[in-house]
């Protein structure tokens, strides 16, 4: 299955990155993506997380075509 | 019930004026008004800060205000409501957010609009990141609580 | 920090944006503003209501205003503030009050709006006639209350 | 001493008053007065007293030219 992952805000400039399309076979959480995506990096502290824009906790899985997000605590407002 | 993000600078007393006078029906019905508008300030944990970039996830941004204010609207009798959110680059004692509740009662649009401006705070995903001299930018860390026992 | 009568009408959002405007020095102080408007509704106890007379006690409205706007003041750190009560003759749709706080946070100025807003209500000496139908005039008994628990 | 009396709203209307100026010899309170100036008609429940503008209870004693003021319960904003 084909997933899109973004990052937004201190984490996309930290990992230099804003997208990334990533392919899995079998199930797959948030934190298995994160895993993938970023083998040299911790899940940081306090990182939120969407799927489908959706609020979701890092064990959630993943299904085809999902857009997964990880972004760091919100300031707006 | 309005959810707009903003590019670019507006005047919410413009705004609340404009989309009242939109609001068909509501002649004579509403008795109260509540809003919130949040301003940029010139400072921020200690330091004069000259602009800031509002980053935000387009499309969830839009999406969470809507589940936010139609769990306002669960709660509380709302008549109207309107909330706006800019994005991008922004000057001190500019406006960043507006929330505006329309409702037959004042308790309810105080604790609604109020309820929306909480959970915007905490759950939409916008992002500053501060000017603060000739440096780099720097991304505010967490926003602060609204209520003071929570 | 202003209180203001008006005999007539006035635009609330208008009155906000003019007095914002005087606020010399206050450019990216303020960080929060909260505002309440009330508003004439056409209906009120099971009735429809055509309009109303507002008297008031000139002179005590006045002061027991500024007197809770200075309780405001020493509760929370209130930047400025506005408020308008209008007298006389009002129509449906046409606005009563008008309480607007500015503050550096949130919170602050959500707790001052509505703590003026509830103090106006039960200690402000105004008094409401509706007029109803052909009918003489009835005297709004009591006002309601603004927070559920109270 | 010499005061002035002022009735507000539904009570101006049911008295058919909206001021007095009466003259006492001695301490008077607020309630009294009401009972000098109303003689035929109890003293309302709920009513609501001001001397100088200010809130006061109906013990409270009068000086010479205070403003005393009763009206019903107010119904601003």
């Amino acid at each position: 299955m084909s997933i899109k992952v973004r990052y937004f805000a201190s984490l996309k400039e930290s990992l230099g990155c804003s997208e990334d399309d990533l392919v899995f076979a079998g199930l797959v959480s948030v934190r298995d993506v994160w895993r993938y995506a970023n083998p040299q990096q911790p899940l940081p502290d306090n990182i939120l997380a969407a799927v489908n824009m959706e609020y979701v906790s890092l064990d959630c899985s993943i299904d085809d075509g999902d857009e997964v997000a990880f972004f760091p605590p919100v300031t707006g407002g | 019930m309005a959810v707009v993000i903003v590019q670019g600078g507006f005047d919410p007393w413009q705004e609340i004026q404009g989309y009242q006078n939109t609001l068909d029906g509501m002649s004579g019905k509403f008795g109260a008004t509540s809003v919130f508008v949040g301003t940029m300030r010139d400072f921020n944990a200690g330091d004069p800060v000259k602009g800031m970039t509002l980053e935000h996830y387009p499309g969830m941004s839009e999406k969470q205000l809507e589940t936010i204010v139609a769990e306002a609207q669960q709660q509380w009798p709302v008549l109207d409501s309107l909330v706006m959110h800019r994005v991008g680059d922004i000057l001190p004692n500019e406006p960043i957010v507006l929330v505006a509740v329309w409702a037959s009662h004042r308790g309810d649009a105080f604790d609604a609009c109020r309820y929306i401006m909480e959970a915007l705070k905490s759950r939409a995903p916008f992002w500053k990141k501060e000017r603060l001299g000739s440096e780099d930018g720097r991304w505010v860390g967490e926003n602060t609580k609204g209520y003071k026992s929570v």
